[in-house]
C-alpha cells in the first residue's frame, strides 16, 4: 500500500526572486522519475507539501498550470524554517513533494461561464495556475470572458511580472492591475482591490468569481461581490491554515467539521457561510 | 575509555578580554592544549545557560566560559550579571548529577595570555580526568 | 469560619465594585478536590469554599484576566507568586486585590489515594483528620501525614502583602526541615543523583502541564517551542526530556515561590519540586533572596553585588 | 467460544505469548503510574490501575514515531520508510473503553481517501485481549458513550476475571486462533453463570445518565455562544486531557537532523496548545483558551459525529482524573444540555 507520507523526489530546475523585497521566490521543480511525472495529475487550486529533509514540510499552492507539462512551480514567501530553506535551495538540489493535495478550483463548473479572478499579494499563485489553465488554447473556448483583478501593496511586489505584461496584450483576457501605493513608473490603478472591483463592476451574470488574497482583502471583497449580485454558490475562495499532514489526519486545519487540507482548500462562499467563523 | 580519546571543550570567550587573551597567548607562542573550540561572544553576560546545556547535550565534554575581571566589563556590569547566572547554574548542574568540572568559569584579561594558557591546561586536565561525557548527552537513534 | 469570611469579603468587594471578579476555590467534582472558580456577582459568592484541598496556585490566572480588576484568594505561595510577577511588571494597569488566607498546608490527594484500598467516593475534613469513605469502608487519616512535599517544608504560609487577611496568621515554621526523600537525595553520589533525575524525567510525556500550571511560566514562546533556534527535538528522547526539565526548573531561579503546582500537575508523578527547592536554597544562600517576600527587591538574576561570591571562577 | 484460564496458568500463558509475539501490557513505572509497554517477562504486567495513564492507542500510534529515515549524499537523498511491523503483536489487558477508542481512530487513520500505513500495519499485526472492568471507577461513563464495562467490541479475545480464573471469550478469527491453546480449558456452566453475575453488577456501576444524545444538534447552535467564554476560564491549557485521551489523534511532523542524516518523526500534538494552529505569519485562528477549549469539545461531540457518525469520547474518565484544575467533561456535557435547551 502506498505510504501517503512519502515524498516524491524532484529537482530544482530553476529559481528566481519575484519581488523587489526579495521575500518571494519561485522555484520550478522537475520530476526525477518520469513515471512520477506522468502519474502526477492535478487541477489548479490544489497544493503540495514541499519537503526538505532536515527542515521539514510546508504546504504551497501549485503556481503552474496542468497545461505546463514536465515541471511544477511554487512561489514561496520567506517566513519560517522551511520557507527560508526554500529560499536558499540551489538549482539542481533535490526536494521532495507530496501531492497533489486538496480539492482545487471547480473548473468543471466554469464551463460555458465567465470567470472573474480576484487576487491580492502573494496569494496569487494558484490563481496564476487557474488563469494559465483557462487561457490555454485547448481550454480557452470552454469558458466565456476571463477578467482578472490583481493587486499588491507596491508595484515591485506583483508576482509574475513578465507574464502580466503578456496577459495585458491579450485580447481574450481582461487584466486590471492595482497597487496600494504607486511609484514614478506605475501606470496602472492605485487603490485597494475591493474598491477597484467596485469600480470595474464586472457583471455577475453567468459568472463565477474566484478570490484569493490576504484575509483582510477577502473579507472586504465578499460584500462587494454581494453588491454586484454574485450568488454565494458562485463565489469561491481558497483558505489558508496551518497544516502538517495535508491528508486530513493530523487535526489542526479544520474549520468546523471540514478539513482545509482534504475538503478544501477551495470553498464556496455558500459553504463558508454554514461553517463556524473559525478561520 | 577509548585509547585515543581527546576531550572536546567548548570555550565561550568574551570579545573584549579573554578572546584577546587567547590571541595574545597565540602571538606570544605560549602553548595550550588544542582541545578547545572557541566561540567569541560579546560579553560573558551574553551566555545563555541554554548554550552550555546544548553543548553538553551535543556531546561536548566540557565547557569554559571566560570573561573580564570584575570591574573591567566593557558594558560595565555584564560580567557581574553573568557571574550570578554562572554561580546558580554550576551548583544546579552539580546537584542534578552532572560532574563537577564539566562546566568551568574564568576571568582572563586581554593582557593575560599566560593565564589563558594556564586556564585551558587546567580545564583540559580536569575534563580528561572526568572522561568522555556520558550523562545528558543525546544518544542519537540508529542511523542518526 | 474562614470560608464564611471569604464569602463575606467577596460579596463586599463585588457589590462595591472594587473588583470585577473574584478568583477563588469552589467545590470540586471529585473527592479530595477543590476547583478554581470565577465569581462575578455577590450572589455567586456562596460558592466559594475553603479547605485543605485548595491546592492550586491561583496566581496562574492573573495572565488570563489581566484586563480585569481581579480579587484573588491567596495562600502564602500564591501571594509570593503575585509579588514575583509584579516584580516582573506583569500587571501594571490593574493591581490585584489580594484576599489573603493563612494556609493550613494542603493535602496531597495522591498520597491519600495510595493509602487506601479501593476507590474513595467521599472525603471531608474533621479537625486534624481526613475522613475518607468508599464502597464498604470508612477510614480516618491524620491530616498532617498526607501533605504535599512543598507544604511540609513551607515556611511562608501567611500571605505576604495581602490587601486583607482572612483568618489568623500561623507561626512560621516548617513541619519538616527537609523531607526524608530530599535528605536521601542529598546524600546520594553525583552518579546516583543523575540516575534519579534520569528515572524521574523518563516518565515525562511532554504535556507541559508543569509549565502551564506555573504562574511564572508565561514566556510568549517557551524555549521548547522555539523553531529558530531549535534548542531541542520534540520526541521522547531521554536527553531531550532532561533538557526540558533542567531548563524549566532553572528558569525559575529566584522566581519560584515553592508552591509545588508543577509537581501536582504532573500526571506521571514526576518529582519536580526537589529541583526548584534546591534553586531556592542556593539563591537564598548566595544572594540572600527569597521569592515574593520583599516587593521591591529586584529578581536576583537581573541584578548583582560587586561582592558576590566568585570562588568558583578561575 | 468461551474458555477458561486458571490464574495460576496466567504466567505460563503470557510466557508462551511472549515467545510468539511482541506482547504489550500495562506496566507500572512508579506506584500509581503506568503505561502500555512491550514486556519481556509476565511479571512486568500490572493490572492494578483500571486504566494506565497513557491509553492503549500508544501501541498503534506511538507518542513519538519515526516515519522515515533519510541520508543525504551529494545532491540526492536516500530514504528508508519505517512503516513495517516486524513481529505480530498481542495487546494484553486493555479495557473496553480504550479498545473502543482504537476504532474511533480507525475512522480517521484508515479513512477512504488516504490510509495511514503506520497505524494500519500495527493494527493488522495486533491481536487484542481485552479485560472486562469488574469494578469501574466513579469517573467512568462509558455507558453514556455507547460502551459498557463489558463491551467486547474490538477485542479479539475477552477476559473476565472470576477471582481464581479468567473466562476467555474468543470473539474473532484472530481470537479463534487461540482455540487450541494449551492453557485454556473448558469453562463450566457455574463459571459462566458467575461471569454473567459479575457483568450484570458491573454494568450498573457506570454512569449511563449523561445527556449525550442530541449533543451534536445542541452544539450546532452554540458555536458563538457566550457559554464558551465561561467554560474555558479555569483551563490552564496544559495538554493532559488530550495527551491522555484514548481517542485524540492529532500529531505534528518534525525533522530531526544531524549533519545530513536524520529522521522524520511524528509526535502527538494537542489542540489546547497555542502553537497547534498558529500560522507562520503569527496569525492564529484559535488565539485564546476560549477557541481552543471549544475546538476540543466540538471536535469530540460535534465535528467527529458529522464526519463519522459517532462521538470521539469513550468515557474512560482520564481527563477528569488527571486534570490539574478539575475540569470535568461530564459537567460540561450537562451544561451543554442546559445551554442548548435554554
Amino acid at each position: 500500500m502506498k505510504n501517503p507520507y512519502l515524498p516524491i523526489p524532484m529537482v530544482v530546475k530553476k529559481a528566481c526572486i519575484e519581488t523587489t523585497d526579495r521575500m518571494l521566490r519561485t522555484v520550478e521543480l522537475a520530476f526525477l522519475s518520469e513515471e512520477d511525472g506522468q502519474s502526477f495529475r492535478f487541477i489548479p487550486g490544489q497544493f503540495c507539501e514541499l519537503s526538505i529533509f532536515g527542515k521539514g514540510e510546508a504546504p504551497f499552492g501549485i503556481a503552474s498550470s496542468p497545461t505546463e507539462k514536465g515541471s511544477l512551480k511554487f512561489t514561496i514567501n520567506k517566513a519560517g524554517v522551511v520557507t527560508t530553506a526554500l529560499h536558499h535551495i540551489e538549482e539542481g538540489a533535490e526536494i521532495g513533494i507530496r501531492g497533489p493535495l486538496g480539492n482545487g478550483y471547480p473548473i468543471d463548473l466554469f464551463e460555458g461561464k465567465n470567470v472573474l479572478v480576484i487576487g491580492g499579494g502573494f496569494a496569487f499563485t494558484t490563481l496564476r495556475s487557474l488563469i494559465v489553465y483557462l487561457s490555454h488554447p485547448k481550454n480557452r473556448s470552454k469558458v466565456g470572458d476571463i477578467t482578472v483583478i490583481y493587486g499588491a501593496r507596491l508595484p515591485g511586489l506583483l508576482l509574475y511580472k513578465e507574464e502580466l505584461l503578456e496577459w495585458e496584450k491579450r485580447n481574450d483576457l481582461k487584466l486590471i492591475l492595482t497597487v496600494d501605493q504607486g511609484d514614478e513608473v506605475w501606470k496602472g490603478k492605485v487603490g485597494l482591490v475591493p474598491n477597484v472591483l467596485e469600480e470595474a463592476a464586472p457583471s455577475s451574470e453567468n459568472t463565477y468569481a474566484v478570490i484569493c488574497g490576504p484575509p483582510i482583502m477577502v473579507k472586504f471583497t465578499f460584500p462587494k461581490l454581494m453588491a454586484l449580485r454574485f450568488p454565494n454558490e458562485r463565489i469561491f475562495t481558497s483558505l489558508e491554515r496551518r497544516m502538517k499532514c495535508g491528508i486530513g489526519k493530523c487535526g489542526r486545519c479544520n474549520v468546523g467539521h471540514l478539513y482545509v487540507c482534504k475538503d478544501g482548500p477551495v470553498f464556496s462562499y455558500a459553504q463558508l457561510e454554514k461553517l463556524p467563523k473559525d478561520y | 575509555m577509548e585509547a585515543h580519546w581527546e576531550p572536546k571543550i567548548l570555550a565561550f570567550l568574551c570579545n573584549w578580554c579573554s578572546y584577546a587573551g587567547a590571541d595574545l597567548a597565540g602571538t606570544s607562542r605560549i602553548q595550550y592544549p588544542p582541545n578547545i573550540r572557541v566561540i567569541r561572544v560579546p560579553c560573558s553576560g551574553r551566555i545563555n545557560p541554554l548554550f552550555i546545556l546544548k553543548a553538553l547535550q551535543s556531546g561536548i565534554d566540557g565547557v569554559l566560559v571566560s570573561g573580564c575581571h570584575p570591574g573591567d566589563c566593557h558594558y560595565l556590569s555584564g560580567n557581574y550579571i553573568g557571574r550570578r547566572k554562572s554561580a546558580t547554574l554550576k551548583r544546579f548542574l552539580e546537584f542534578l548529577g552532572i560532574e563537577e568540572g564539566r562546566v568551568q568559569f574564568s576571568w582572563v584579561s586581554a593582557a593575560e595570555g599566560g593565564k589563558f594558557s594556564q586556564v585551558v591546561q587546567e580545564v583540559t586536565e580536569d575534563i580528561k580526568r572526568l572522561g568522555p561525557i556520558k550523562r545528558f548527552v543525546k544518544n542519537r537513534v540508529q542511523g542518526v | 469560619m474562614i470560608q464564611q469570611k471569604i464569602r463575606e469579603k467577596a460579596k463586599e468587594l463585588l457589590s462595591k465594585k472594587e473588583v470585577d471578579l473574584i478568583i477563588g476555590f469552589g467545590e470540586g467534582t471529585l473527592p479530595l478536590r477543590a476547583t478554581p472558580i470565577f465569581i462575578r456577582t455577590p450572589e455567586e459568592a456562596d460558592r466559594l469554599i475553603w479547605n485543605s484541598f485548595c491546592e492550586s496556585n491561583l496566581a496562574i490566572y492573573l495572565h488570563k484576566f489581566s484586563q480585569f480588576k481581579v480579587g484573588l484568594i491567596v495562600k502564602g505561595c500564591d501571594a509570593r507568586s503575585v509579588i514575583a510577577l509584579s516584580l516582573e511588571k506583569r500587571f501594571r494597569t490593574n493591581p490585584v486585590f489580594r484576599i489573603g488566607v493563612p494556609c493550613q498546608r494542603m493535602v496531597d490527594r495522591r498520597k491519600v489515594k495510595k493509602a487506601v484500598r479501593g476507590e474513595i467516593l467521599e472525603a471531608y475534613e474533621e479537625g486534624d483528620q481526613i475522613i475518607v469513605k468508599g464502597d464498604g469502608f470508612q477510614i480516618s487519616l491524620n491530616r498532617d501525614d498526607f501533605l504535599y512535599h512543598s507544604c511540609q517544608v513551607c515556611t511562608h504560609r501567611n500571605p505576604t502583602h495581602a490587601d486583607l487577611l482572612v483568618g489568623d496568621p500561623f507561626e512560621e515554621s516548617p513541619l519538616l526541615e527537609i523531607p526524608p526523600e530530599v535528605r536521601e537525595f542529598e546524600e546520594m553520589s553525583s552518579e546516583e543523583r543523575w540516575r534519579f533525575f534520569e528515572k524521574e524525567t523518563s516518565r515525562c510525556i511532554r504535556c507541559y502541564a508543569c509549565r502551564e500550571a506555573c504562574p511564572m511560566c508565561y514566556c510568549r514562546e517557551c524555549f521548547v517551542d522555539s523553531s529558530r533556534p531549535k534548542w531541542l527535538e520534540k520526541s521522547l528522547s531521554p536527553s531531550d526530556l532532561q533538557f526540558y526539565h533542567i531548563v524549566r526548573a532553572y528558569h525559575q531561579t529566584g522566581r519560584c515561590s515553592g508552591c509545588g503546582a508543577c509537581e501536582r500537575a504532573c500526571p506521571m508523578e514526576i518529582r519536580l519540586t526537589y529541583l526548584t527547592r534546591k534553586l531556592n536554597q542556593d539563591v537564598k544562600e548566595l544572594f540572600g533572596f527569597e521569592t515574593g517576600i520583599d516587593p521591591d527587591a529586584p529578581p536576583p538574576l537581573s541584578t548583582y553585588e560587586t561582592e558576590d561570591r566568585q570562588e568558583f571562577i578561575k | 467460544m468461551k474458555l477458561k484460564l486458571d490464574k495460576n496458568e496466567l504466567k505460563p500463558f503470557l510466557q508462551s505469548l511472549i515467545e510468539d509475539y511482541d506482547v504489550y501490557a500495562p506496566v507500572e513505572l512508579k506506584e500509581g503510574v503506568s503505561i502500555y509497554k512491550k514486556i519481556d517477562q509476565p511479571e512486568e504486567i500490572n493490572l492494578n490501575l483500571l486504566n494506565p495513564q497513557k491509553p492503549v492507542k500508544e501501541v498503534f500510534f506511538p507518542q513519538s514515531e519515526v516515519m522515515l529515515r533519510y541520508e543525504r549524499a551529494g545532491k540526492r537523498s536516500q530514504v528508508a520508510l519505517m512503516e513495517e511491523v516486524v513481529r505480530e503483536r498481542v495487546i494484553f489487558g486493555a479495557r473496553p473503553c480504550d479498545i473502543q477508542a482504537i476504532s474511533v481512530i480507525d475512522e480517521v487513520f484508515l479513512g477512504k481517501d488516504y490510509t495511514d500505513v503506520y497505524f494500519l500495519h500495527k493494527r493488522k499485526a495486533s491481536t487484542i485481549i481485552g479485560i472486562a472492568c469488574n469494578h469501574p471507577l466513579s469517573t467512568c461513563f462509558c455507558s453514556s458513550t455507547g460502551g459498557d464495562p463489558f463491551s467486547r467490541k474490538g477485542s479479539d479475545l475477552f477476559f473476565i476475571d472470576l477471582g481464581e480464573a479468567y473466562i476467555a471469550e474468543l470473539l474473532t478469527e484472530k481470537g479463534m486462533a487461540f482455540r487450541e491453546n494449551r492453557f485454556f480449558k473448558e469453562a463450566s456452566s457455574e463459571d459462566l453463570t458467575l461471569a454473567q453475575q459479575i457483568e450484570e453488577k458491573a454494568s450498573k456501576k457506570t454512569d449511563a445518565s449523561l445527556p449525550i444524545d442530541g449533543i451534536e444538534k445542541r452544539l450546532d447552535q452554540m458555536m458563538e455562544s457566550p457559554f464558551w467564554d465561561r467554560i474555558h476560564e479555569k483551563c490552564i491549557g496544559c495538554g493532559i486531557c488530550t495527551l491522555l485521551c484514548p481517542t485524540c489523534h492529532c500529531f505534528d511532523i518534525m525533522d530531526e537532523d544531524l549533519a545530513g542524516k536524520g529522521q522524520r518523526v511524528r509526535n502527538w500534538d494537542s489542540c489546547l496548545s497555542t502553537l497547534y494552529s498558529q500560522e507562520t505569519s503569527g496569525h492564529n485562528p484559535r488565539p485564546t483558551g476560549r477557541e481552543r477549549t471549544r475546538q476540543r469539545l466540538m471536535h469530540k461531540f460535534n465535528y467527529f459525529l458529522k464526519n463519522f457518525g459517532r462521538i470521539a469520547c469513550v468515557g474512560c474518565g482520564r481527563c477528569i482524573l488527571y486534570c490539574p484544575v478539575n475540569f470535568d467533561i461530564r459537567q460540561v456535557i450537562k451544561e451543554i444540555q442546559k445551554a442548548g435547551d435554554s
